[in-house]
């Protein structure tokens, strides 16, 4: 295993920008645009986990998403092993598309009611061709059973299965074509907390033995802290800091994360401090101001603040970057 | 799928539907029939459009006036008089079979012209001489004229005798034609013209609709324009243009300017449907899911998209084919419709002369048909929906 | 004005509605017609089998219900007597008949005095103007002025010297001149005038009692512009003011209370002993029209109108044909008692009918025309005569007619000169004889129909025609002559005839007048399409004595040459016949004095009213 | 709003031009002037009147000219079928008698449905209910021309024949009408048309009521204790009204279209009978014209509806 520190970045993203077009007036035209995703780089190491956190609505599924090109990229580039995806159509995606793959986070919309396991995983899995056509069948069994499940459950619909049941299927599909990297986008959140514990064990493994990378979006800190090699602390399509998930509490500074840090209920109570700082109202994506968009509820906001985004700098300890004019030292 | 289809809750919760699952089996019962005229044959254009009899003889042999008894007669005796009138009597009377009552072959072409006389002057003198009275004095002259009728023309046995009383059961319309056979032959038109609008609609109509729906865009926008432009036009005023597009053109006697009519009007319902339920679908993650498998967005569209539109394409084919059975009478009034051959609508409205006087068995009969069928198709589309769509207003 | 009227009335219903759902016990009475007021206003209710008229502008008229409702307002010169049979002319707005010139081509009309046009608002103070003989001139010219959209001009064509070369001149001028002199057209003095015609033609006459030259004043026509066909000014019987002509729907009458001097034919005037033992000598002499109003009311569906009938709403109904044995024994066709014991009278009428299929004389199949020898190839008539003797007549009319229409040989319909006795003519090739067709197809060289390609057959679709067309091809299969049925509308199965295209066709010609010239016409060569001779049949000797027979006036001297060109026809078989329609009147007791006729159409202003049997 | 409703009317322009263009195609796929001329007629005639008419210039032309009527609703063509007639004039007289048959049977038919299907939920899955839901679905499976068939001999015929006098007219329109002659000419047809469509209304209403029923607020004012009549007339009906106002306003132009069949067979000379007379006739212009007034009246409904909705449930501007 390579130690996620140091190994060359599989995945490059730089000034990605993702806005979804708002139509209204007489005509329908675009009179505005949701700034999803608003200029992000980072990137992914190969074989790591790097988890994505933010509040519901700050853009964490759009840059998922976007990276693996379920979305066009408005504006920004993405390099897979060098390659520049943003650049590709669809014919020259089609050796990407088996390399990235996706975990949804609805276990019920995720899945084609209509088609059976065998035949959802079937499907891709010709398509490109992975596996020859007189083993799929092996395959899929093989698969079904590495994901948790048993044998029989290949002829069966989704109906007929639990969440977490689904989930696994989910992942299973994900997995079909053997895919290098996955973007797992908040794969437990609307599963039992206790199934939560089982399918992020069954992610771990499946990562340990087939040599993934994993894009890890979630709003829970907690699950971030405990799955994840780094963390992307994102805040209305910005990544307001970055840092390795060991030096999680300790090392964290930007104001926002800080507060998610005391936000999460698990947390030591002696940390909840900074938590009525969070007051005031997240500004509208529609029409976001100059500045910190974090300005509005940030306790240590300043002018400047208001006027000027602060850039994503590295701090001192290798792998950490804060956007923040408050902690720059 | 069938084997899905009947593990899916929706179709447990429509087999509990005693009611429904009795409608499903008459449908079942029309298809076969409709299926039985089709391909074996068992009743012909021709046998529709021909003679069996006398003009509106009343269903189950019901009994009769001796005054409509008379003319019943006289009309035998004028088949018999023209085939002894033609020169060559033995051919003539090869070709004087009403299906299975024929000319008697024993008697020659004086014998028959003889009794046809005497028949002719025993109805001349009830008729004329002793008005059409119902008295005691009137009946056996006329129970003899029957007498004579049946010696001409005798009644068949065996199997003849079984087809003759189907011909005949229930009576005869306004041209002597049998009104039972018409009835049964029109359940193949009435479903030909409705499967044919179903589907076409239904599959025409969700297809543009999904594709409107996925692609979005200007296709979309296409698509909505035209199908608010149809239903825009109010549907009689649709059809009206078109019987004035179709008069006199040579597809004129076919069933094209109906399935032409029903499928303008028709296809916009699915359309409107399978759009907005593909709106939903498509923001669904299992859609994103293929799309990062790579799988091209027509693929998609026809794999994962249309399949799951397919309960309310049933729920909307079932209700177009009843739209298609009821237009057909409305199309066949405006003189759209069926032109060659019998169908529900041409029967109803042809009953129009013979309800005046009174004489209810071809738009009855007719009538019952159209609604058994029509009846379990409401039943059928309930259900469907109470089991598939619960959400339905 | 009216529509706000209308409104409130809407408006009351609506309100009255549950006052009227709790009880309406009166619902019959008076009110219903709008009428009631008067005290002994004579009101009838007649039915029209369609929906109605177009226009009561006589020039742009054309069909029989045009010719209804023109016949109420407009008189023309000359009408047929009411009651008379055959068929027989008599002075309408002249005083006596024509005179004509010793060369039979100039005819001397001199108008009756004092026939006003009604009163209304076009004249000065309202009150009608006598008609002069300019009003017969201007009438006649208004045919040629294709601004009317004029739909007879065909009457006259070609008739009256000058008239053609009017036409064109001012049609092509800026301005049609209606006072341009027409050659042929003189006006002696004011009642008095003359016609000279091209050549003699003894139809003038006939079309001297046709609605479209109805006589019309140039003050309506003038003030209502193309608004007159809805707003009528004639001398005729009856009135109609704008708003009682509710399109397609209903048309209501008023008596012309200025009608001229005109009378109930006299008792000796009947020739239908029929008529006499209905009574319709009775009412001899009663000053015309006698109702004071007439109401149609149009009826495109047939049940509506049967039962108004047997509501004795309206006064009588034609039978339409799935209604005959419904009111009619076959076998006698007589009433049934049911009728017969309301009092229902009932009356038949042979139509003008000329129903055939025509051969294309010079179709190469199936005519064989040789324009060098003038001549036709004889194996040819062979054919057609084999197709015709392989039809049964008989056979269409009990399968599609009630057995009612009648069949006969040539083009001559019953009861006009020159119909043969009993509708059989002696060079008849009149089927079904299958044997003699059999052997006939043997000697056209086609035994069998071996050789024979398939016949393209054009009919106008519509109505049972395409039930017809296969009863059709059933008989002429019987002797191996095999036919392709060619459904067209109307209009191109008369552009494909015109265009000599179609070589056989099914047609009907039903006459314009009553007399057998008309339909003699039909095979004169001169006259071949697009003019009526569909057949383009062309036969010198046959042309010569048609020539001949246009001067003369009726004699038994013509009648043998009606039935001699008739035998020549029926010889060279350029179509197959014949057959003609009767048409069933039943008439509800309460309307008096009604003799139907599907010839001309003034018989209203005889009708008289029985309100004591009325409901 | 103004701009939801500005964006509504611009939406539907482009619909309204797409209608008048199919139709015109439709009429032009036969050479109308041929199926007008009558007996004896030549090419030289049918040249001259196409030339008359306008009918030789090019589609678009023709396309442009006649949106230009629309616009100025100017429909002065004169009649082919009824010389002297504009088609305005046509329009005009068939108006009313439309009106007076269609808005009646609207009224009660839409008065009667909204009574049954409260009483059908009401008793939502008991004896009353299940009886009412069978019937209209019996009546929905019975063709409209059987109804029309039946109900003129039966309604008119017979029952006058039995009762001794008129009490309907067996068809027919009164020349002037009041209230008396209303009820005779028509009483019976619109009586027909209310069984014929009471069927789906009826249906159609129950459904929004039994939705209504299961609504949050009707459970609440169950909770305070309403008589469960009251929570139906008062509380349900009030919010019901949204369906119902709806319901009605689609009907609209079916009624203003009138009825073609009713108007056929009783003789009402209204907008219906006028458009298939005139398809009969080959009545170009009048085709013409009616089908778009017809189809602009429908567009207006439509519009109507959107804005009467949005009106009432803003959440659809937003959409």
């Amino acid at each position: 295993m390579s130690d996620p520190a140091t190994a060359p970045a599989l995945l490059e993203v730089r000034d990605l920008v993702k806005h979804f077009p708002v139509r209204g007036g007489i005509l329908n035209r675009v009179v505005s645009r949701v700034h999803a995703v608003n200029g992000v780089t980072f990137d992914v190491r190969k074989g790591e986990i790097l988890g994505v956190v933010g509040e519901s609505g700050c853009g964490k599924s759009t840059l998922g998403k976007t990276v693996i090109r379920l979305l066009e990229p408005t504006d920004g580039q993405i390099r897979y092993e060098g390659k520049p995806l943003h650049e590709l159509g669809h014919r020259d995606m089609m050796p990407f598309r088996r390399k990235m793959q996706i975990i949804f986070q609805d276990p019920y919309s995720s899945l084609n009611p209509r088609l059976t396991v065998r035949k959802m995983l079937r499907e891709g899995i010709r398509f490109h061709g992975s596996v020859p056509e007189a083993e799929i069948d092996d395959y899929i069994v093989e698969l079904i059973r590495q994901v948790g499940l048993r044998k029989d459950a290949a002829d069966r619909f989704p109906h007929e299965f639990s969440g977490g049941q689904r989930q696994r299927i989910g992942i299973a599909r994900a997995l079909a074509l053997k895919p290098e990297f996955i973007v797992a986008d908040e794969p437990v959140s609307a599963l039992d907390v206790s199934i939560q514990a089982q399918i992020l064990n069954l992610l771990l493994d499946l990562k340990e033995n087939l040599d993934l990378t994993i894009l890890f979006i979630s709003h829970d800190l907690k699950v971030i802290e405990h799955f994840c090699d780094r963390v992307l602390v994102m805040y209305l399509g910005h990544i307001v800091e970055e840092l390795s998930c060991d030096a999680l509490h300790e090392e964290a500074v930007h104001p926002y994360t800080k507060a998610l840090l005391g936000a999460n209920p698990i947390n030591d109570p002696d940390d909840r401090r900074e938590l009525e700082v969070l007051e005031g109202d997240v500004p509208s994506p529609f029409d976001p101001p100059p500045g910190c968009p974090f300005a509005g509820r940030c306790p240590l906001v300043e002018d400047r603040c208001r006027q000027e985004m602060p850039p994503l700098v590295d701090r001192k300890t290798a792998g950490h970057r804060v956007a923040c004019w408050a902690v720059e030292e | 799928m069938v084997a899905r289809f009947f593990r899916s809750r929706g179709a447990r919760k429509f087999m509990a539907n005693r009611l429904a699952v009795a409608a499903f089996l008459v449908i079942a019962g029309y298809l076969l029939v409709a299926g039985l005229v089709w391909f074996t044959g068992i009743i012909t254009l021709e046998e529709t459009l021909g003679r069996i009899g006398a003009s509106y003889q009343p269903g189950l042999w019901g009994a009769q006036r001796s005054g409509k008894r008379i003319e019943d007669a006289t009309f035998w005796f004028e088949v018999a008089q023209n085939a002894a009138d033609r020169g060559d009597f033995e051919t003539a009377r090869g070709g004087v079979a009403f299906y299975e009552r024929r000319l008697t072959g024993e008697l020659d072409a004086d014998e028959i012209k003889a009794r046809v006389a005497r028949g002719i002057a025993l109805a001349k003198e009830v008729l004329v001489v002793e008005g059409f009275d119902e008295s005691a004095s009137v009946l056996p002259k006329v129970d003899e004229i029957d007498a004579i009728v049946v010696e001409l023309f005798p009644h068949p046995e065996g199997w003849d005798a079984f087809m003759y009383g189907a011909r005949h059961v229930l009576g005869t319309d306004r041209q002597g034609r049998s009104i039972s056979f018409r009835a049964i032959y029109s359940i193949k038109v009435a479903v030909q013209v409705g499967v044919v609008t179903a589907l076409f609609a239904v599959l025409f109509g969700s297809f543009v609709g999904a594709a409107a729906a996925f692609f979005g865009g200007w296709i979309d926008h296409a698509v909505i324009w035209l199908y608010s432009t149809f239903s825009s036009i109010p549907y009689l005023v649709l059809l009206s243009v078109l019987v004035y597009m179709f008069n006199d053109t040579s597809v004129d006697k076919t069933l094209i300017p109906l399935y032409v009519a029903f499928g303008l009007t028709f296809w916009v319902g699915p359309c409107r449907v399978i759009r907005g339920e593909t709106l939903k679908i498509k923001e669904l993650e299992y859609i994103q899911a293929a799309t990062a498998i790579g799988f091209s967005r027509t693929y998609i569209l026809i794999k994962h998209v249309i399949p799951n539109t397919a309960h309310l394409m049933f729920i909307n084919a079932s209700l177009l084919f009843i739209g298609a059975i009821k237009g057909e009478v409305i199309l066949s009034f405006l003189g759209l419709g069926v032109k060659s051959g019998p169908s529900w609508g041409i029967m109803i409205s042809q009953s129009k002369a013979e309800v005046v006087s009174g004489f209810f068995w071809q738009i009855g009969t007719a009538t019952v048909l159209m609604f058994v069928l029509v009846l379990a198709f409401n039943i059928l589309s309930d259900a469907l929906q109470d089991a598939f769509d619960p959400k339905h207003v | 004005m009216r529509n706000r009227i209308s409104f409130f009335a809407l408006a009351a219903a609506i309100v009255a509605l549950p006052i009227g759902l709790a009880g309406c016990p009166n619902g019959g009475g008076e009110g219903g017609e709008g009428g009631g007021g008067g005290a002994a206003k004579k009101s009838i209710h007649l039915p029209m089998r369609t929906d109605g008229p177009k226009s009561l502008d006589p020039v742009q008229g054309s069909t029989v219900y045009d010719n209804r409702a023109c016949s109420m307002v407009y008189d023309t010169l000359l009408q047929y007597k009411y009651l008379v049979r055959p068929f027989t002319l008599e002075p309408n707005l002249v005083e006596a008949m024509p005179t004509v010139s010793a060369d039979g081509l100039t005819y001397t009309f001199k108008l009756k005095k004092g026939v006003r046009f009604h009163d209304d608002g076009c004249f000065p103070d309202g009150k009608g103007r006598e008609v002069v003989a300019g009003d017969v001139f201007y009438s006649w010219k208004r045919l040629a002025d294709e601004d009317n959209k004029p739909k007879s001009w065909w009457l006259v064509e070609d008739t009256i010297v000058g008239f053609d070369e009017f036409k064109a001149a001012q049609n092509a001028a800026e301005t049609f001149d209606y006072d341009a002199p027409v050659e042929g057209f003189k006006t002696i003095d004011d009642q008095t005038f003359s016609v000279t015609l091209k050549k003699p033609v003894v139809r003038f006459l006939w079309l001297m009692s046709m609605f479209q030259l109805s006589v019309v004043p140039h003050e309506a026509v003038e003030k209502y512009g193309n608004k007159f066909g809805r707003h009528p000014v004639g001398t005729g019987p009856f009135t109609m003011e704008e708003d009682a002509w509710v399109a397609g729907k209903s048309m209501v009458f008023q008596k012309n209370p200025t009608y001229r001097d005109d009378h109930y034919p006299s008792a000796d005037e009947i020739t239908d002993p029929k008529d006499r033992a209905r009574g319709l000598h009775e009412p001899a002499g009663t000053k015309l029209p006698i109702v004071d109003e007439v109401r149609f009311t149009m009826f495109v569906e047939d049940q509506p109108m049967w039962l108004q009938f047997e509501s004795r709403e309206i006064g009588y109904t034609q039978v339409p044909a799935e209604y005959f044995p419904q009111a009619f024994v076959k076998l006698t066709k007589q009433l049934k008692p049911e009728y017969a014991d309301k009092g229902v009278q009932f009356h038949s009428e042979m139509l003008l009918d000329f129903i055939f299929r025509g051969f294309n004389m010079e179709d190469e199949l199936l005519g064989g025309w040789d324009p060098e020898s003038r001549t036709y190839d004889p194996k040819k008539r062979k054919l057609r005569q084999a197709i015709s003797m392989a039809i049964s007549w008989e056979e269409f009319n009990t399968t599609f007619y009630n057995g009612l229409n009648v069949v006969y040989d040539g083009m001559i319909p019953p009861g006009l000169d020159g119909h043969p006795a009993d509708g059989k003519a002696g060079a008849s090739y009149r089927g079904p004889d299958i044997e003699r067709a059999k052997k006939l197809m043997v000697e056209a060289g086609y035994p069998n129909g071996e050789g024979l390609p398939t016949i393209d057959y054009y009919v106008n679709r519509g109505g049972n025609s395409p039930e017809q067309a296969e009863l059709f091809a059933r008989q002429l299969k019987k002797i191996g002559v095999e036919i392709n049925v060619k459904l067209v509308d109307f209009s191109t199965l008369i552009q494909t005839v015109d265009n000599k295209k179609a070589g056989f066709f099914s047609f009907a010609w039903s006459s314009d007048y009553p007399d057998g010239e008309n339909n003699l016409a039909l095979f004169y060569g001169p006259n071949e399409a697009p003019s009526a001779n569909h057949f383009n049949y062309k036969n010198d000797e046959y042309d010569k004595l048609y020539e001949k027979i246009l001067s003369m006036p009726s004699s038994p001297e013509r009648t043998k040459i009606y039935e001699q060109m008739r035998d020549m026809v029926l010889e060279d078989a350029p179509y197959c016949g014949s057959m003609g329609r009767e048409r069933f009147y039943i008439i509800n007791p309460w309307l008096k004095n009604f003799r139907p006729s599907e010839q001309f159409y003034t018989w209203v202003k005889y009708l008289d009213v029985d309100d004591s049997t009325r409901p | 709003m103004w701009v939801y409703i500005l964006r509504r009317i611009l939406y539907n322009i482009p619909v309204y031009l797409g209608i008048l263009l199919l139709v015109m195609l439709a009429l032009r796929t036969k050479d109308p002037v041929w199926a007008f001329l009558g007996k004896r007629k030549s090419v030289a005639d049918h040249d001259a009147l196409e030339h008359k008419l306008g009918l030789d210039r090019a589609f678009a032309v023709q396309y442009v000219l006649f949106v230009g009527d629309v616009v100025t609703l100017s429909f002065d063509q004169e009649s082919w079928g009824q010389p002297g007639k504009t088609a305005n004039e046509l329009l005009g007289d068939a108006i009313v008698p439309s009106l007076v048959i269609t808005a009646p049977a609207l009224l009660l038919s839409s008065l009667i449905s909204i009574c049954v299907g409260l009483i059908s939920s009401f008793y939502r899955g008991r004896t009353p209910d299940r009886v009412l839901v069978i019937l209209a679905v019996l009546g929905m499976s019975i063709s409209f021309l059987v109804y029309i068939i039946l109900g003129q001999y039966f309604g008119a015929f017979i029952l006058n024949d039995k009762v001794g006098h008129r009490i309907f007219a067996v068809e027919g329109y009164p020349d002037s009408l009041t209230p008396f002659t209303w009820w005779t000419y028509c009483m019976l047809p619109v009586a027909i048309s209310v069984i014929v469509t009471m069927g789906y209304d009826t249906r159609f209403y129950r459904a929004v009521m039994v939705e209504e029923g299961t609504r949050d607020y009707i459970t609440t004012a169950r909770a305070k204790g309403a008589s469960k009549s009251k929570i139906m007339f008062v509380h349900m009906l009030k919010n019901a009204m949204i369906p119902i106002i709806t319901r009605v306003m689609i009907t609209l132009p079916f009624l203003i279209g009138g009825s073609i069949l009713l108007e056929m067979y009783f003789g009402i000379p209204g907008m219906g009978r006028r458009l298939i007379l005139a398809i009969r006739d080959n009545d170009f212009p009048v085709i013409q014209a009616f089908t778009a007034v017809f189809a602009g009246l429908y567009i207006i409904t439509n519009i109507l509806t959107d804005v009467l909705y949005a009106l009432v449930d803003p959440r659809v501007r937003l959409s």
